[in-house]
C-alpha cells in the first residue's frame, strides 16, 4: 500500500517534471524540471530494489549531468535575445503529441493486453553494489570495456569540439 | 504496483521525450529530451531486471547511464561550439552541414 | 518492528538531527572563537542569559534569532523564477543535511537477534550515499546564483559549478581506493576493518593504511565544502559573496547553515573513513563489551582527573583581568558550572561503579558501549571541525585558476596513481 | 637604473609539495590557539567598555569640535572652506551677520552629519581660522535615532579638546 503511494507520487513528479521540461520557455526551468524528473527516476530505481542503480542515477544523472548542464548554461550566459522565441510552441507541442501518441498508444495497448506478470521476491543482495559488480565483471565484461572506450572517445571528442580557436 | 505500471510509465516518459525532440527548438531542451528518452529505456531495463531476477538488465541500465554521461559531455561541448559559431542556440539556425554557411 | 528497534531508530534520527543542526551554532561560535584565539584576540564572549555566557556560545543563538527575524529583502530585478529562487537555498541545505544521514554513531546493536544500526538512515549505501547526495548541494548554488541576475552571483556560480565538477573526480577516485582497501562501501564495515592493527602495533586506521588517499580526500572535501583555502566561490574580496550576494535573512541563513552542515558531515565522513570512526583505537566492539567492567574502573579513575583539570581551567579562564573590579558574574557562573560538573561526576562515577562491580546484563553493557562510542565519535567530530577551522585561519585563499590547476593536474593523477598502487598491492599481497 | 632580478621562489620540490609549508603554518596557528586556550589572560586585549583606551595620541582624529575665542564666542567665520573641502559633503553651514563687532560673519547653524563623515580631517586642514579641530579624543558616538548623529553648533562648541595646544 505504502509502496503504491510512493510509486504514484514519484510517477507524478517524474511525468510532471518531464512535461514541465518540454513546455518551459526559459532554459533554467527546463533544467529544474529535468532535475526533478531525474530525482524521481532514481526513486523509481529504489522502488525496484536496484539500490546501486538508485545511487548511480543520483550520482551521475543528477550530480554530474545536471550540474554540467547548469554549468554550461551559466558559462555560455546566453542573454534573452539569443534564446529561440518559439512563438508557436503550443502548436508545435500538439504536433509532436500527434506524432508521438500512436507510438506510445501502441505500446500501452499492447502492454495492457498481453502483460500480466507480477514481481517475484528477489534475493536479499539483489541490486547491491557487490552483486551488480560481480555480474558486470563476469557476464558483461565486454560491453563494459566497450563503454569505457566510448566514454574515452566522448571525452576526447568533447575536448576537441569545445576547444577555442581555429580549426582551420 | 505491478511491472505493468513501471513499463507504462517508461512508455509515457519516452513519449514525452519524443514530443520534446519534435516540438522544441532550444538546443538545451532538445538535449534534455534525448536524455529523457534514454532514461525511459533505462527504467524499462531496470523493471525487466527486477521482474526476471536477473541482474543483466540492471547492468545494461548502468551502462546506459554511462552512455547518457558520454552523450551529455559531447552534446554540451557541441552546444558551446555552436553558440560560439552562430551566437544562437536555436536548432533551426543550424540547417547547413558546413561551418561557413552557418556562421 | 519491535519496541527496541523503534527506540533505536528514533534515537538515531534524533541524534543525527542534533549532531547536524545543533552543531551549527556551536560551529559558528567555534569558528569565531578559534579565529580570535589564533589571532591573539578573544572573540565573542559577552552575550549572556542571566549571566551565563558559556564561553560565548550564547552569541550564536542571538545570531540565529537575528537572522530569523530579519527583514526578508527581495531583490526587485528578479522578475521570473521567484519560486525557484526561494527554493535554491533549501536545496543546498537539505542536501547537506541528508548527506550526513548514513554516518554511523556507534556499532550495530544486537537486541533479540535483531541487528539495529545506529544511523539515521539504516542502509548500507555508506560512502556512495554521501557522494551522491552531497553532490546535490551544488545544484542549489547553481540555481540560486543564476537566478540572482547579478554579475557577482554569476561568477560565483560559474566557479561553484566548475569547482564542484573538478573536485568530484579526485574525491570519487580517493573513495574508490578506500573501497578497494576496505572491500565495502558500508561505513560500519569500514570502521570494523579499522579495528585491526598494522605492523603489530599501529591501529589500522585509514590514515595509516592510505595516507595519500587521506590527503587527496580531505583536500577534495575542503574544496567541495567551499572551505578555505578553496572558498573561491564566495571569495569576498573579489566577488562579494558569490551566489549568496542577493540572498538575505533566512534564505541566506539556509546557505550559511548548509555550509556548516556540509563541513560537519565532511568531518564525520573523514573520521569514519580514515580515523576509525566511533572506535577507540585497539578496541573492537566485542572486546569492549567483554572488558567493559575493567574499562569502567579505568574510567572511574580518569573521570575525576579530567573534571578536576577542566574545573581548574574554567576557573582560571572564566575571569577578567585583576584591574577590573566587576567581573560581570563570571566567577558566579564558574561556581555554578563547577557544581553542575561535580554532580555530573558523581552520577558518572555511580554509573561506572555499577558496570564495574555489579553484574550488568548483556543488554545494559551493549547500550553502555554504544553510548561510549557515540561520545568518542562526537569527540573526534569536534576535533576535526576544529581542524577545519584552524586550516581556514591558517592558509590564504587560492586563486581560482590555481584551484582548477591543483584539481586537474595534481589531485586527479595522484588519485589515479593511488588506485593503481592500491589495486596492485591488494592483488599482489592477496589481502 | 640598475635592474635587480629577484629569484623566484617555490620551484624546489619541498615548496611544490605544499604540504610542508601547510604543516608549518598549522604549527604556528595551533601554537597560538593552544597557548591562548590554556591561558586566556595572556591575550593582550582591552576589556573594552570597562577599560577605556589609554593610548590615544594627540594626532588621533576623534570627534570634531568648534574652538572658541578668548571671550567664549565661536571662532568660526562661516567662510565655507571646510564645507567645500569636505569629500563627504557632511558639513552644513548657515551664515549670519555678526553684530558684536569682533568679526563680520558667524555661523547661525553649523552641523556635521557624523553618519556621512569619513573623519578625513580635511576640514581641519582647510580652516583658515583654526575654528574646527578633531582633537577631542572622542572615538565613539552613540545615538538611538539618525538625528542624534547630526551634531549641531552647540554640541560642537561644548566638546573640549583632550590635549594641550
Amino acid at each position: 500500500m505504502s509502496e503504491s503511494i510512493i510509486f504514484y507520487t514519484l510517477a507524478l513528479f517524474l511525468l510532471g517534471g518531464a512535461s514541465g521540461m518540454i513546455t518551459a520557455r526559459r532554459t533554467i526551468f527546463s533544467a529544474a524540471s529535468f532535475m526533478l524528473s531525474m530525482i524521481a527516476l532514481s526513486g523509481m530505481f529504489a522502488l525496484l530494489h536496484q539500490s546501486f542503480l538508485f545511487l548511480a542515477q543520483l550520482l551521475v544523472a543528477v550530480g554530474a549531468i545536471i550540474t554540467l548542464s547548469m554549468l554550461v548554461i551559466v558559462s555560455v550566459n546566453i542573454s534573452e535575445r539569443y534564446i529561440p522565441k518559439e512563438p508557436h510552441l503550443g502548436r508545435a507541442l500538439l504536433l509532436g503529441a500527434l506524432i508521438a501518441a500512436p507510438i506510445v498508444a501502441l505500446i500501452v495497448v499492447a502492454l495492457q493486453a498481453h502483460f500480466t506478470a507480477s514481481f517475484a521476491p528477489v534475493p536479499e543482495d539483489f541490486g547491491t553494489l557487490a552483486s551488480i559488480g560481480a555480474t558486470l565483471f563476469s557476464a558483461w565484461v565486454l560491453p563494459f570495456e566497450l563503454i569505457s572506450l566510448l566514454l574515452l572517445a566522448a571525452l576526447v571528442g568533447a575536448v576537441v569540439i569545445s576547444r577555442k580557436g581555429e580549426r582551420s | 504496483m505491478t511491472p505493468l505500471h513501471f513499463l507504462l510509465l517508461s512508455a509515457l516518459l519516452f513519449g514525452i521525450g519524443l514530443i520534446g525532440v519534435i516540438a522544441r527548438r532550444n538546443l538545451f531542451v532538445l538535449y534534455m529530451s534525448i536524455e529523457l528518452m534514454l532514461s525511459a529505456v533505462g527504467l524499462m531495463l531496470a523493471t525487466f531486471s527486477r521482474l526476471r531476477g536477473d541482474e543483466g538488465g540492471a547492468v545494461l541500465s548502468l551502462l546506459l547511464i554511462a552512455i547518457i554521461a558520454a552523450e551529455a559531455a559531447v552534446f554540451l561541448a557541441m552546444i558551446i561550439a555552436l553558440f560560439r559559431a552562430g551566437r544562437s542556440i536555436n536548432a533551426h539556425d543550424f540547417t547547413q552541414l558546413s561551418q561557413e554557411q552557418n556562421a | 518492528m519491535s519496541t527496541a528497534a523503534l527506540i533505536v531508530t528514533l534515537g538515531s534520527v534524533v541524534l543525527a538531527a542534533l549532531l547536524a543542526l545543533m552543531m551549527i551554532p556551536v560551529l559558528v561560535w567555534l569558528e569565531r572563537r578559534v579565529a580570535g584565539l589564533i589571532q591573539d584576540r578573544v572573540g565573542p564572549n559577552r552575550t549572556n542569559i542571566m549571566g551565563f555566557r558559556l564561553g560565548g556560545v550564547i552569541q550564536s543563538f542571538a545570531d540565529v534569532i537575528k537572522l530569523v527575524f530579519k527583514e526578508e529583502y527581495y531583490p526587485g530585478h528578479i522578475k521570473t523564477g521567484r519560486a525557484l529562487y526561494m527554493l535554491a537555498p533549501a536545496i543546498t541545505f537539505s542536501a547537506a543535511l541528508l548527506a550526513f544521514m548514513t554516518v554511523p554513531f556507534a556499532d550495530t546493536l544486537n537486541i533479540d537477534g535483531e541487528a539495529l544500526r545506529i544511523q539515521a538512515l539504516p542502509v548500507e549505501y555508506g560512502i556512495l550515499w554521501y557522494l551522491a547526495i552531497g553532490a546535490l548541494g551544488i545544484i542549489g548554488v547553481l540555481f540560486g546564483g543564476w537566478l540572482s541576475h547579478n554579475k557577482y552571483s554569476l561568477l560565483g556560480t560559474q566557479r561553484a559549478g566548475s569547482m564542484g565538477l573538478s573536485y568530484e573526480l579526485p574525491l570519487g577516485l580517493a573513495v574508490v581506493s578506500m573501497m578497494l582497501t576496505y572491500n565495502t562501501i558500508d561505513f560500519n564495515a569500514m570502521v570494523a576493518w579499522q579495528t585491526q592493527t598494522v605492523l603489530g602495533f599501529l591501529p589500522a586506521w585509514g590514515v595509516v593504511v592510505q595516507p595519500l588517499a587521506f590527503v587527496l580526500f580531505s583536500v577534495a572535501l575542503f574544496a567541495e565544502t567551499n572551505r578555505a583555502p578553496f572558498n573561491v566561490v564566495e571569495g569576498e574580496s573579489e566577488i562579494v559573496s558569490g551566489h549568496m550576494t542577493e540572498f538575505s535573512a533566512m534564505k541566506f541563513a539556509l546557505y550559511f547553515m548548509g555550509e556548516y552542515i556540509a563541513m560537519n558531515s565532511a568531518a564525520a565522513v573523514i573520521i569514519t573513513m580514515f580515523f576509525g570512526g566511533y572506535q577507540l583505537p585497539y578496541l573492537s566492539t566485542p572486546e569492549l563489551i567483554e572488558s567493559f567492567g575493567s574499562l569502567s574502573i579505568a574510567f572511574m579513575v580518569m573521570t575525576p582527573l579530567i573534571i578536576y583539570c577542566f574545573i581548574r581551567w574554567m576557573r582560571h579562564n572564566n575571569d577578567v583581568r585583576p584591574s577590573l573590579s566587576n567581573d560581570g558574574g563570571r566567577r558566579f557562573e564558574a561556581r555554578v558550572l563547577s557544581i553542575v560538573l561535580l554532580v555530573k561526576l558523581v552520577v558518572l562515577e555511580l554509573i561506572f561503579a555499577y558496570f564495574a562491580f555489579a553484574q550488568p546484563s548483556a543488554l545494559q553493557t551493549q547500550v553502555a558501549v554504544a553510548v561510549m562510542q557515540i561520545a568518542v565519535f562526537v569527540l573526534k567530530l569536534m576535533l576535526f571541525n576544529i581542524f577545519f577551522i584552524v586550516v581556514r585561519w591558517t592558509l590564504p585563499r587560492f586563486r581560482f585558476d590555481q584551484v582548477q590547476k591543483l584539481g586537474w593536474y595534481y589531485l586527479l593523477p595522484l588519485a589515479l596513481l593511488n588506485i593503481f598502487i592500491t589495486a596492485i598491492v591488494i592483488v599482489g599481497v592477496g589481502l | 637604473m640598475k635592474i635587480r632580478v629577484v629569484e623566484r621562489h617555490g620551484s624546489a620540490l619541498k615548496d611544490r609539495l605544499y604540504l610542508p609549508a601547510i604543516w608549518q603554518g598549522l604549527k604556528i596557528t595551533a601554537t597560538h590557539l593552544l597557548k591562548n586556550v590554556g591561558d586566556i589572560k595572556s591575550v593582550d586585549v582591552l576589556e573594552y567598555p570597562e577599560e577605556q583606551p589609554t593610548d590615544i595620541t594627540s594626532r588621533y582624529r576623534g570627534l570634531h569640535r568648534l574652538t572658541q575665542r578668548e571671550d567664549g564666542s565661536v571662532r568660526c567665520v562661516a567662510c565655507y572652506m571646510c564645507a567645500t573641502a569636505c569629500p563627504a559633503g557632511c558639513i552644513f553651514i548657515e551664515a549670519a551677520e555678526r553684530e558684536d563687532g569682533v568679526d563680520e560673519k558667524m555661523p547661525s547653524r553649523f552641523a556635521i552629519d557624523t553618519l556621512e563623515c569619513v573623519f578625513c580631517g580635511y576640514c581641519v586642514e582647510a580652516c583658515p581660522c583654526d575654528a574646527i579641530r578633531m582633537d577631542t579624543g572622542i572615538f565613539s558616538l552613540i545615538g538611538a535615532r539618525r538625528e542624534d548623529f547630526v551634531l549641531e553648533k552647540e554640541q560642537l562648541l561644548s566638546h573640549k579638546g583632550a590635549f594641550d595646544e
